[in-house]
């Protein structure tokens, strides 16, 4: 039976987690130099587009559609075709099929963009439409299936992923970190100061993601009430401790606390706390948010030591952050606020961390491993990386023939 | 042609202290400039590196020789705070100086 | 009887309409010059309040009121008097009629900002003043009737408009190119560059009134059910296709793919799908929007052909995208989705497409006309135009008193 | 019993009250000049953080646990314990408890981060840090149990307070008034201009505020049916015409409308209508919001004779808004539309004029008083205001250790 | 070395003028400046004051000593409105020009 | 004084070239350049246009004449790319340098 306040809050969690991507865009795109804003912002902006008709074709299907040996979905419902506006009691009975579909689009949508972090200001923008097709089709769908589908080997082998903790944040913060690799740095990176040409954007950005994390979190309930809610609150919980340890230890450590630093820390916390939202309390949501603040601002300190440059610290934040979270799931999780979950290791349930410790190590190194080949086989047939001249220019002018500010 | 950077702060009295001395027109820029001032540090996600280079104004003015004297002792007086970064004062000699609305050459021109 | 998931939804989808208006500021704001930017958001904020308040005196009153002959509403709800918390089973069966009457004031809204478009950067704001109120009063709520009001007799005739492709889009498309027409060009207008002066701005109010339109399309289910989930889902494909078709020409016709097209493009596929959203199925939204993004593509590269100086693109947007949509509604509708719509040609039901045709016509034709006559009698009365000198100094320091930035 | 479209609705509306206070970032970021930009972002980003931690942890239980002799809440619900996922009848018997807590932990949120209009670019970001920590536990905490707690003494007096106008508005303005007072006029203030460096931030700021304030309003009703229906149609109503008051009285008095005057006014009148929200009909709140739009416009425009720098008006705003409309209570309010309410003044009830303004009075003065008492001990501790140098260079370098813009 | 302030709007005008001329390089900087042309009044939320200084385009052009004069009267000729602001130009003498790429100096470098 | 326009990407090269001769001291302005280089094509929905300024960085450094060659070589050296667009050095003569926070003047004060 539909819920009219179920499909409400669907619908409307569907809407922010659009609204992610967009602001993705503007968190990204205020991190570049100047002449990459446009660049950057085409990274988000066009990966609603390629990724959802990819959804609608084949993306959604392979991901949830009928299981073929625990490993992809099979192509009964590309095209949409038998997915209507009845509810598919497997995923979410209360609500249209349609609404589940459009409701996890926009989690395909998201993934790849959140990898551009790595690569951005020396990609060239063909390569990009391909990595983001190939790599929808062949990580993020098999994954998704994996984890949430129903048949999925690590759904059957019991990992738990609320939110998107391995499926969005693991898959995409490794496979930055191949891309980060493969593509090198930047020109001048390490070298000369590349500070972001405009920081409000990102902190605008960063306001717009944690709204838009309510309904990436609390919607991942599938239904408005008791779940729904507990997982807003966590997610809130772990946002703002992550963003006050950011603070403070950069405070410590620098001496000066940056809004950067705050609004870093708080997609760092969101991020983190995105796989355990439902299943654990907010008092373990502190506990993890002040975890995922110390271990991203390790991460992204000690980045120029490892000396790869993700530009805009897309694996610092979201592999870090991705992984911690699903750990912290094996960890804090409880039974008792959450039937369908499980208790963790402090509950006396260490079977379940090590799930969890294989589940997000497995996809890891699929995630890393795939990326790497994709990119290979990208950079061999179209070429990955625009020329120094271009990358001096920006890729504004010179990819996309627009400049971003005449002021 | 006197050109004077300054800083920000002292823009204002600056800016009164020209009038008062009778100049009728100026040009400003926005400018970054560096020298014995230290600059700050700042940080950026873990990046920290030194930015030396500080917001400047530039004030560009045309004064007739006669004036040049006063200008510049109107500039050193209200643009001084004593700390270091106080800025420079250049002056170079002009040929021509045209009101492109009159046509008009020379001194009449400022 | 009031139904919470329903009025939940029906209230949140006021609230992103509204969200709209000030995305639409932006995405307009940073299209124009520097000098302009506040002259051009002034028109979306001030729109907000004059429309508004005329809704609620009489605007509301005259759109969905009492029918008298077909033509308009009496003024029975004038001031809201009759305008309660129950519901009025006519229009929403299961919210309270005010929720009804706000969510449709957000459409009254926006309307005429839209308009803005055609005539930014030159038109005096009293005359502005003046012309959204008369253009609300004497176009947009009269054809609200028409199209939507119990006894209007376009929807008498069967015209099928789902969230507004003839009420909003037709309407302020035709209004728009009627206002760049009278107004003429701006000086210097295909004659030097005058590229948009923030272009970061633009794009963040395209994904900002993208995610407003979820409200304006979903939310005209007026329920939170299966309609509103069809509409939802058909407005992210339309959006998604124009997207990635605009982006796909520009390459092939221009080189090099914009980010300010890939905005144009989802901006055009949203209103496009608007008229159809609740009557076709996502298969043919991917189709609409493909359509909408080469339709509008080559209205906006023909306009300096004609050689009106549409300024924002309000006709080649809007109007375009508005007429091409209601058509297609026309063509797509399908029974089998929505029984309160109809089949479509493809389903073999030409009449319709003769409705739609009709429907539209008239309406854009009315439009047009209204509005040359308006600005006509305002121009004799005000005077429409700023003066070559203000329009030289721009409007924000000479009009508003104000600069934009102070970087 | 939970239901789920009350449980939609109040999630949606903590997420839009969330995403209020990165609203308010932009729209004070705004105004400020171009070297303290960061600094008045990291106020509201920053406050997110502390005021969320301080809520969870005791802040939630002081104001809304168990009833202290109608002064304090007791420590029972520190930490959340007791705060679960069942509804708390005495607060909100429809949606789970911890819904409850989370909508009202971003009033507290929301609340300290616009007193920092009234001291921004001169306040030291330790100070500001202890005294968001410290006003929050001692100024907002006890008044919102005052006026909202079971048992609080205000409330049992029948001090109506729909959303905040005392609450939120009253308690911040007069405490901004009490610091622009204490911490001195910024350099140069009322002798240079300082003209905001970037208005279309602002302007976001104010649509955003606005999309929010629909949950912080229509949100108070705490379920989705008519209540919240009234409360979002008397919140919009008052803004438009507090906008349009602002703009036309501006144009008279200034010859011309400033879009900043525009953008105030709509905040002016939201502030405004706040308490009076769920208790009058959409028509009182029209003349809400004129009265609204008339005295903040003569509240600013009076700030230079009296010569208190408030930098960015939060007194002006929401203090004089606070008041005025919590006396409009006393005014207008209707029994006929919420019967949990009260008659106001025009409907011969006086009393309750009275009740209001002795409520809103009490406020006020506990609010200046504890605020300046707060300032001058952080003063005497650890130092308010940053040295002259610091305020020269701005406090992003300085204190921040970031720029804005390289632009 | 020839250094023209304009108006925007005439910006243009001038370019085009200048390219006729045959000039082949200028350098262009966004200035405020401030002279006989009145400024305007600007309000915020209350407090009105006087803006003073207006946007104007600098261009600067190294030109020839035997193209100067051709330079300067397209200059004045295409930048002129003849309203107040119209803007100045202004001339100096360049010691020496240098083309970084090729190392030529001199005419050659221009 | 040496004014030089260079590209943005060779800044940092020649920022640490002219440290390393002794410069103490210089200014830098965004600028906008025209000259051989060709511009780029901006498409802007559907209107196509030549772009042909393109942002340069100008450098102006004041230093006494002994001075004067090797920083002339060291930006020569430091910001060629050998490609078209390296920018230009104009150097001019300077009447007078005073330092507004001592009141120095001529060498003491660069
Ligand atoms: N040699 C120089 N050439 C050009 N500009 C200079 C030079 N030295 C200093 N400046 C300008 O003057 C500003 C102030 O100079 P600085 O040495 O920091 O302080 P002070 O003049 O008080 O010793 C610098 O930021 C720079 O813009
Ligand atoms: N003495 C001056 N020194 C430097 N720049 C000047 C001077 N006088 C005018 N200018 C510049 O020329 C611009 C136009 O000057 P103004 O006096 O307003 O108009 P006009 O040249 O038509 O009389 C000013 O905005 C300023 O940038
Ligand atoms: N005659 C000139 N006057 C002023 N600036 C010039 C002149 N010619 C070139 N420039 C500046 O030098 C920059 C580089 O010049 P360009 O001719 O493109 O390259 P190159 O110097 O390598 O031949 C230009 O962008 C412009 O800023």
């Amino acid at each position: 039976m539909i819920n009219n306040g179920d499909t409400a809050w669907l619908l409307m969690s569907a809407a922010l987690v659009m609204l992610m991507t967009p602001g993705l865009a503007l968190f990204y795109g205020g991190m570049v130099r100047r002449k990459n804003v446009l660049g950057t912002l085409m990274h988000s902006f066009s990966a609603i587009a390629i990724v959802s008709i990819q959804w609608m074709l084949v993306g959604y299907s392979l991901a949830f559609g009928p299981d073929v040996k625990g490993i992809i979905g099979n192509l009964d419902w590309a095209l949409l075709r038998n997915v209507g506006l009845l509810p598919n009691p497997a995923y979410a009975p209360t609500v249209p099929h349609l609404a589940f579909m459009i409701y996890q689009a926009m989690f395909a949508v998201i993934t790849p963009a959140l990898i551009s972090g790595a690569f951005a200001e020396r990609m060239k923008f063909s390569a990009y439409v391909i990595f983001v097709l190939l790599w929808s089709t062949l990580v993020y769908d098999p994954v998704a299936h994996w984890v949430w589908g129903v048949g999925g080997w690590l759904r059957y082998l019991g990992v738990l992923d609320f939110a998107g903790g391995i499926v969005v944040h693991a898959t995409s913060g490794l496979s930055a970190l191949a891309a980060a690799l493969y593509i090198g740095k930047r020109k001048g990176a390490f070298k000369e100061p590349m500070p972001p040409h405009n920081l409000p954007m990102t902190v605008i950005g960063a306001g717009i993601l944690w709204f838009g994390w309510f309904g990436f979190n609390a919607g991942s309930a599938l239904s408005a009430g008791q779940l729904s809610t507990l997982a807003f609150v966590t997610t809130h919980a772990a946002a703002v401790s992550a963003t006050a340890t950011w603070i403070l230890i950069e405070w410590l450590h620098r001496g000066r606390p940056t809004v950067f630093g705050a609004a870093t820390g708080s997609i760092a916390g969101l991020a983190t706390i995105t796989p355990a939202a439902g299943f654990v309390g907010p008092d373990s949501a502190l506990i993890i948010g002040t975890l995922a603040g110390a271990m991203c601002y390790a991460a992204l300190n000690l980045k120029p030591v490892f000396g790869y440059d993700d530009s805009l610290d897309a694996f610092g934040v979201h592999g870090i952050g991705g992984i911690t979270g699903t750990l912290c799931v094996g960890l804090f999780a409880t039974l008792a606020l959450n039937p369908a979950g499980a208790n963790g290791l402090f509950l006396g349930n260490a079977r379940q961390f090590y799930i969890q410790l294989g589940g997000v190590a497995v996809v890891a190194v699929y995630s890393f491993l795939a990326s790497l080949v994709l990119l290979k086989v990208i950079d061999m047939i179209a070429g990955l990386r625009v020329s120094e001249k271009i990358e001096d220019a920006g890729l504004d002018i010179s990819v996309h023939g627009e400049e971003g500010y005449y002021l | 042609m006197i050109t004077a950077i300054i800083k920000h702060t002292r823009f204002e009295v600056v800016r009164r202290a020209l009038m008062e001395v009778g100049v009728l027109g100026m040009t400003t820029t926005e400018v970054r400039g560096f020298g014995r001032q230290k600059g700050f540090k700042e940080i950026y996600r873990g990046a920290e590196y030194e930015v030396r280079f500080l917001p400047k104004v530039k004030i560009e003015i045309a004064v007739s020789d006669d004036k040049l004297d006063a200008v510049i002792r109107a500039i050193e007086e209200s643009a001084r705070t004593g700390e270091i970064g106080d800025g420079k004062i250049f002056v170079t000699d002009m040929g021509e100086c045209i009101r492109i609305r009159t046509g008009e050459r020379g001194e009449e021109a400022l």
